[in-house]
């Protein structure tokens, strides 16, 4: 399918463990690695709060998602971008964050969905 | 590349509409369906203030006649489902925002 | 043009997959394509065979289910979404050792690379989302 | 159960349709009426887009929140609140509605709910 | 104190199930009585015989449906909501000639009168809603 | 008849913080949970400041530990399942905002 190559982008806006969003943009995102196609994730609004350290989801019953965060690395998806403006509403300085991510402020984001092929919604 | 952005949220019950404007860009259009026709109300109308002339904004009417919005707000083209599918076709993809 | 649609919300409590329903028989009416039609999340309740409402309100499973035979759509229930909200086939029934599946007719469970593939091979991803 | 009546509120913050919160909460204070509880509503945040009137729910394949509405006050469920201020910031004017409403400003909301035996939520 | 809970939201979708069962659990051990726990709207999904979560992550209609039979929880599915989601009884099966049933042990379809029935007769009613 | 107020939802994703404090008397509590935790990041303090010092503020520590907030606000007073149900008690009735 290498004729078929489009661009990619997942878009996060869900805080984690309240709703299923965030494990399934997650899991979504874990498949294209398969694909080999390019990928980014944007986290805007809420789902800044994902990237926060220290999970201990098992107080709840449920799975850290941190550990499939950190699982976007090892499978080399490597454009992960924040919305700078989501963070600092959220009062959560980048060097909270252990993921290596890129900032963006509101018009690098317009332009980084202008320039994909297909964007995926959670 | 163009975008059509559909909203389905009241700007109450989410933040899609707030975070769409966000991510708009010259010459793409939004798209207002389900609970995101209220949006309509000239109440919320300093909402759409950011965006430029460049950007269409329309309703799917099917939605808004359905929750009584009959005043159809004069800013926002009202289309039907075969209307939806035309404009998705005529901008180079659809973003959901829920 | 070859459309993918995607719906995460559930039938009766979202709107997200009767607004799937409407749009998908729009795009086949204008004489465009549906490469396949994806359940996730809370959408896969779309799929489901014993949802019963009332004679006077909509069947959305059982018009989903009508639209796939009239246009042969593939209707696919993405499997982990589905097993853990309780909808199965007669294989993950068996599998999960359960007495019963309901997965309604022309639905097929499979995983997430058919909806990265459905991005791959379609013009236009929409998604309906609750 | 007569030594058991306790004073209900049911609150409505919901818009009609795009869930199914609207109508659940309705089907709820309808059947309040067989137990002869005294039964108050109120509608607050988007809830108050439930009482606009010219409802045509058939165009999205539902039925007319509108008919359940008008069966509130046949069944003698009359105490009907609104808030104010979530009526003006939808601009919505209360002669758009046609049940019989009593508005509330945010003081007369906090001195409903204190007053109540038992609140349910939607 | 006398209790009476109420679920709307499904389990996997929202945590609605989850902290409700924990709260219960919590109610149980200081001594209180649970009169109700009635499951109402997406709530619903947790009477689901067929929800078959990956071993590693909790069964929450399994969990519900054990802590019913430890202190005799009266777990009242509304049957309204059950049933056009598609969570039927073999009473309800029958009625809209469905080939199979899904509620779960220790679950009861039942109308919302249970519901109302539940806040006259309890000190308490907490919502966990989605 | 006093209030336990307890909202689930962060700021951004529901008005039921918002609404809540609306809803708030003297003498009532408001309760955080699920994602309602995040409200106790120092960012939204100015959605408490209308509240004054007779409503106590709790949060739910197992819901804030799973989301790895533990330097917990000093405002709010961390409680486990069983306080919750002591509360529910302490106070005459339950008002869930979602």
């Amino acid at each position: 399918m290498r004729e078929n190559k489009k661009s990619f982008l997942i878009i996060n806006r869900k805080a984690p463990y309240g709703s299923s969003a965030a494990r399934d943009a997650l899991d979504v995102a874990l498949t294209f690695s398969v694909f080999e196609q390019p990928l980014s994730l944007l986290f805007m609004d809420d789902a800044v709060l994902q990237l926060l350290p220290n999970h201990q989801a098992n107080t709840i019953g449920q799975k850290n998602l941190s550990a499939n965060l950190a699982m976007l690395e090892m499978y080399d998806i490597d454009q992960l971008y924040v919305c700078r403006q989501a963070l600092s509403e959220r009062g959560i300085r980048p060097d909270q964050i252990s993921l290596n991510i890129t900032l963006l402020d509101t018009h690098a984001i317009a332009a980084l969905i202008k320039q994909q092929d297909q964007v995926l919604s959670f | 590349m163009t975008t059509l952005h559909v909203i389905n949220k009241t700007p109450s019950e989410s933040s899609a509409l707030r975070d769409s404007l966000i991510a708009m860009s010259d010459g793409d259009a939004l798209l207002l369906i389900e609970n995101g026709v209220y949006a309509t109300l000239p109440a919320y109308s300093e909402h759409f203030s950011r965006l430029t002339a460049n950007v269409q904004c329309y309703l799917l009417t099917d939605d808004a006649q359905a929750r009584g919005l009959n005043d159809l707000n004069q800013d926002f083209c009202g289309i039907d489902y075969d209307g939806f599918v035309e404009l998705s076709c005529r901008y180079s993809k659809v973003v959901s925002w829920f | 043009m070859i459309f993918s649609i995607v719906v995460t919300g559930a039938p009766y409590s979202s709107q997200a997959s009767a607004s799937a329903l409407q749009f998908s028989r729009s795009v086949l009416k204008l004489g465009h394509s549906i490469h396949r039609v994806f359940f996730y999340a809370d959408g896969v309740h779309s799929g489901s065979a014993l949802a019963s409402p009332p004679q006077d309100e909509s069947n959305i499973p059982a018009e989903w289910s009508e639209l796939a035979r009239q246009h042969q759509l593939d209707l696919v229930v993405c499997i982990a979404a589905a097993v853990r909200r309780g909808i199965l086939d007669e294989n993950e029934a068996r599998r999960y050792e359960k007495k019963g599946h309901n997965l309604a007719a022309d639905f097929t469970l499979s995983g997430l690379g058919q909806l990265v593939e459905a991005g791959i091979l379609s013009d236009r991803v929409v998604t309906f989302g609750a």
